[in-house]
């Protein structure tokens, strides 16, 4: 191929429109991860900060981030939610310093100098504004509105919140592509139904959040760093399943349990892979993998939604979470899952959920193998910032496909990551 | 042991129960986590549970377990299946608290700190948090019956996959 | 206990040192900060102090109480008054000795490790050191005369307002 | 406001002579901590590097730093204080590796190769200089005046011991400001006084030098962020006190408990404050605020006095200190206190002084909350390097204040920073 | 003594060794190095191995002593020969287990950790393991016959002076 | 002397040809860092990966770094020794994630896709090539042999394994010198002995990689740092020995115990050091120094051969042992011991190099110190990068030595240095 020098980190690329390819340095560089947080995270992008469901109550709010920047996601006491930057319009104070809780006063106010704000980000209250016995006090022009907290633009789309720091955004529905693919799946899990949170997990992972993000669009691994996804077909390239591409860089992947097509069972036992072992691996007790079936009814038991850049909304089985994806630096990021059932389920479908994160999560026998595999990618990349990765499974090209021997997602992500970043 | 046992009670139960735990402790750190399940019950429970979840009151653990036979296949999957770094632990115990006795179960309390080191050699604080153990006698042993590990170090260090 | 106390005294004073600070510890990591002054004698001294400082014999402790009303105003003060970090500790605590008794008063000596997980899930190694412990019997309970508490870590990470 | 680039760090500044907003970037760029060391810590002014009853004896000596650069505090045998960069001229070694000791035999030599300098820095010996067996050793011409340790040129201030690595500066009185507010209180603890060091405390606070800069200068935030200051009127904005600023950036605050004025208390009270509790807070053991009265003449029962760059000394109630900031980063700094008494003392006062430290100190009652709101500016600036403070109670000028509800300290910081840093 | 053995031996011996292992602790951790020595027997043998030697069976030990006069010529040489940055330790032992006893000889197996506080006052993670000891009784007072201290942490920070 | 600004770090050097000092700036540059990895490591040097030894049989392999870049070392079933770097040709997985071991089938398989190479990381498989059941799968243009790992050359000489990046290589013996002191001495040690590697150790050092190498080719400390070697004369300055310099950089420095000249005893003892208490400091059990004597019969009983970029042999008494350098950044090393016997020991024999351990190693009674001496320089010179160092002792120029009283091979070190990175 071509290529063709990048300024940012000094990086080369593949020429214009080849994604099969990318320079290591991508993930290295901290020039690289600062335009990121730039052109990305505060760019045309909406990024999620929760769910509904974590601020029920008017004054519960909830800190977090957008990209690296902290943020508050806040419920005001006429139910709107909002979100707004975590510094103080005054010196600087983080405001807002706990992960969650209810301000049932509805004004946030920064413990340094008591500047309060309400729940919309606006300033509402400064001490000692006109001075102490007619001594000091701020400026006669002094204006409380001109030094409110920086909003974001917040939408929550079916009880899952996201913001943006650019105005100009159109809204969600139309930024993961209305009536496309993320959205139906999207909805499938969250349109009209009671999500209840049951509860959190976290894992900081000394890796670039690209080769996280890389492999959750990546249907080529599952089968073969997984064995218990192959083994026991929670997951197989060889089912029914595939892959679909909305608005550029948002995929959707999902499969069906137990529909492995005769001839591609076959192709896959021939390849003797590590991870496939269904005739001599089994589980002393099985209770962990028997599900409550038919939970929907077009049968898929396995959907890994990624919604860029910082959302993973997963069901698998009976499992249902989303992974929130926070960049901590050039070579570390945190994942923070947020596990939901809903209010419908019984006790005997609220413990399935409950058992199968088993399965998925820090500990999870599947998932924990993620994490590992994106670490270990990290350690390898340390020099060679200009060697390219190889990215060409089911083509060159991206296009969804009708089944899961492809890396055609990638290279969308790529494809578009490029764009945003103008390489 | 009816002497001692009449003499110091309370003293005499402690001394158990440490032995227990400094079994059970040993076994993992010495990598004989074949023989980990036995420590348990048949009708166990095993929950490693973020200090998060447990002050807000929600259900969710990281590892989760309702019987010896899902502790075995833990144990298995560590073997044979899963994917994840070389390491090693290194549990330090303390100030095991016996809590009650009641129906033959007891109920005990302890600190503990896990340091891992991986491949490189070096040493972190891995995990910290408490053991909350229900133990009951099987023939005059002392086995789990329950055995909750809340943690306080919630942003796990990449993963987990050694029992606690 | 007379039988259990001829045959083995130390053995027996260790086991009830260890259950005091065993009990000690827990009441801090547990978050029950209300009851940790009872822990002490109504004239108790209780002193925090940088092992730099008693190294070179110079009395400055960062915590000095002298009462236990001063431990109790240090409670209210972090629950009502201060700002600072949210955390929480967990002691390890080990090698309890038991020195001597004198006049009713039990010299005692402790290691101790304090690591601290702060909001963001992280555990670090807080503050190491000892704790010199003077312990008394007050109705047949033992508590603390005197507690000092030695600490190697004479950098403070950020602050101190938990007791250690 | 205009407002005009800056190079370093990339950062855009108010136009010329605004002081009262400062972007925050001037906290998070390696570009500007690392020209603060050249332009600050090494330029024209005077380093805190400690008390001269630190090194009472001929032989004594401290390892301590100027800005990060490690350097040793000596006494020779004259009894005259020498201070020199901690590096050995041969191969680069500390050649001082304890925090402080006495050294009897007054030279102190370097264990990589036992070159030996005295006190003063100069060197005085080098093994086998003129070889073994007539084999080996230096050249004919190496002239061990040549080589002697960087040394800086130190006054010693009524007690309080200051370096500059700038041959032409002004003395200390001078540099503080002469007969100004800094020198009179200065003097008021030391002058004539014979101290004694009681101890020595260190917090190592991960946040940039100038937040606590902006910190020890604040009169505004004192009795909002310490509820023990404002409810038992220790320190009250509504007391009888106020501002005094020398040489541009030097500052002195100072209070006196009881005189609030009616009308001041009225406006507080009406403040409704989270750090006003004066009729409900009470403590069991009321043994802790009660200090000795009157210990000196004029009733001022707290002065903080902020010499920068690196030293703030402290008279609250009775307890006495030194606090030195160093920096270690351009994200942490460490700050080590040194408790003194004086000789004078009797056992009772003593005892105060070291009772009060339960006030001020790492685990002070009001001062632990200054490390912690350090720590929550930095983690709150991460990102919009260019985004401005407010630093306008008060005004937007810089002049003295005969009261405390102003930030006009915290300007005069800034204005002299600028003028410092060329920006 | 004899009533407390008969009733319960273990417990009994473990307390026994926890002491022994407590006051060696104590020692290096108060800096009363020179005492040191003297927890061993003449014809001791120390070793300090790294686990990475351990499990591959190799023999090679970063402190290797066969004599109470070796571990005396270590002390010496660390007080007036030996060029390093000043520190101190801090211990944690936990789960002491008597392993067996045969021909008066005692085996146990402590974990361990050691953290180490430089001049700068910060408090790291240097060193974990554990102890595989051999214990005689020698007039009365327990000795280590023989020391193994296998450490997890092989990538040792910059160097080990102290004793473990 | 004149001085010449350079670009890299922005640091000042000596005018061209005088190595008698170095600018501090070279311990704590990023730039400098990274330009060394460039042309150093990845440069036309031969770097040590390990011992034949280490990997005696088929199929055994050995993770390891060349600089801080992760490479293999592995054997293959011809016997032939391979080394690649540590990353999968797919999408830059570790392939290999354990310190040592034997892969029995020959084959290493990334555990992400499965790809799988050989020991001589040509791509030998690729799972799902040809998709599943005729859907994915690799373009028809895959070619296997395009996707290898990348290589480095090996050669095993003596038993000692070094590979390059630079494919220009002369080979390992002229790279040190053909005949010359570096390959005698590495013959005198590994030429026709079969050797036996009795266990390793690790050390890791905050400090530049090269404060490490100026100690290791430093005649004058040895006898100033070391009381161990001074008192009892295990090294000492006065003994008969000198220096060897071949191509350049590597360098070989010996002595022979108990030959020191009356001379030059006469002229140390005068110098009153620390460091030479042989009337006073005596061992318990002396059993420690009762090496066995003769074990060759040059009664050369010290020998440090320092051959650059990364590695360091030693003979001392009976201690055999090779240190690899691993830079880890600008201020840390590892420093990875290999100790070794020889098969024809005997019990005895065996005994002593391990009790000799304790000299010689990271809790050596010698060699901890060089450890400690490296730090100290590294925490001394974190600003002043424009200052210099003084290598000056035995002259300033570059040649052989018959004594010990210089430092010429550490200006020998900087010449060649130098002329690598182009300064
Ligand atoms: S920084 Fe928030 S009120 Fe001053
Ligand atoms: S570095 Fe100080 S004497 Fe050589
Ligand atoms: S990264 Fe190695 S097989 Fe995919
Ligand atoms: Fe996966
Ligand atoms: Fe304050
Ligand atoms: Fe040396």
């Amino acid at each position: 191929m071509d290529a063709r020098v990048k300024r940012t980190g000094g990086l080369i690329w593949p020429e214009e429109g080849v994604s099969s390819a990318v320079p290591y340095g991508v993930f290295t560089e901290q020039a690289v991860y600062d335009e990121e947080q730039a052109r990305i995270y505060r760019g045309p992008t909406w990024n999620f900060i929760g769910l509904a469901a974590e601020v029920p109550n008017p004054g519960d709010f909830k800190t977090t981030y957008v990209g690296d920047t902290p943020v508050v996601m806040t419920r005001d006491d006429t139910g709107a939610i909002h979100a707004w930057v975590n510094r103080c319009a005054h010196r600087g104070a983080l405001v807002c310093r706990e992960l969650r809780g209810n301000n049932a006063a509805g004004t946030y106010t920064c413990v340094y100098h008591q500047w309060s704000f309400d729940a919309a980000g606006d300033l509402v209250g400064v001490p000692f504004r006109r001075g102490l016995g007619g001594k000091g006090g701020y400026p006669a022009d002094f204006d409380l509105k001109a030094h409110g907290l920086r909003k974001l633009r917040v939408e929550d789309y079916h009880g899952v919140v996201f913001a943006t720091f650019d105005a100009n955004m159109p809204g969600v529905q139309d930024y993961l592509g209305a009536g496309g693919a993320m959205d139906a799946h999207l909805q499938r899990i969250f349109k009209d139904r009671e999500i209840e949170v049951i509860g959190h997990a976290r894992q900081y992972i000394p890796s670039n959040w690209k080769f996280y993000a890389e492999n959750t669009k990546d249907p080529y691994h599952a089968s073969l760093l997984h064995l218990f996804h192959m083994t026991f077909g929670l997951y197989r390239s060889s089912q029914v399943g595939g892959v679909k591409i909305t608005n550029g860089w948002h995929t959707v992947l999902f499969s069906r349990s137990g529909t492995d097509s005769e001839a591609a069972l076959a192709d896959t036992k021939q390849s003797q892979l590590r991870t496939y072992q269904a005739d001599t691996y089994t589980l002393d007790d099985p209770s962990l993998l028997r599900g409550r079936q038919g939970e929907w009814d077009d049968d898929v038991t396995l959907v890994i939604m990624s919604l860029m850049p910082s959302l993973v909304i997963q069901q698998i089985q009976n499992t249902l979470a989303v992974r929130q994806i926070l960049p901590k630096g050039r070579d570390a990021f945190e994942l923070v899952w947020t596990y939901f059932g809903y209010k419908t389920d019984d006790e005997e479908l609220r413990n399935i959920r409950l058992k199968q994160i088993n399965l998925i999560g820090p500990a999870g026998l599947i998932s924990m193998e993620d994490g590992e595999s994106s670490v270990i990618c990290q350690q390898a990349v340390v020099r060679d910032q200009n060697d390219w990765s190889c990215i060409e499974m089911g083509g060159r090209d991206v296009q969804d496909a009708d089944h899961l021997v492809t890396e055609t997602t990638i290279r969308a992500f790529w494809d578009h990551y490029r764009a945003l970043m103008g390489y | 042991m009816s002497t001692a046992v009449a003499t110091a009670p309370v003293t005499t139960t402690r001394q158990e129960v440490e032995d227990l735990i400094h079994a059970y402790v040993q076994c993992i750190d010495d990598d004989r986590l074949e023989e980990w399940p036995d420590f348990f019950t048949d009708d166990c429970v095993y929950r490693v549970v973020p200090r998060e979840n447990a002050d807000a009151g929600l259900p969710v653990a990281v590892m989760y377990c309702d019987s010896k036979g899902m502790l075995r296949d833990r144990i298995v999957a560590l073997r044979k299946a899963n994917i994840y770094a070389p390491h090693f632990y290194r549990h330090l115990v303390s100030n095991t608290r016996v809590l009650g006795e009641q129906g033959g179960v007891i109920r005990a309390q302890t600190n503990y700190g896990v340091f891992q080191t991986l491949l490189d050699g070096e040493t972190r604080v891995y995990n910290t948090g408490k053991y909350v153990d229900q133990i009951v006698r099987v023939n005059g042993q002392l086995r789990f019956k329950e055995k909750v590990c809340v943690f306080d170090t919630y942003r796990i260090q990449t993963l987990m996959v050694t029992p606690i």
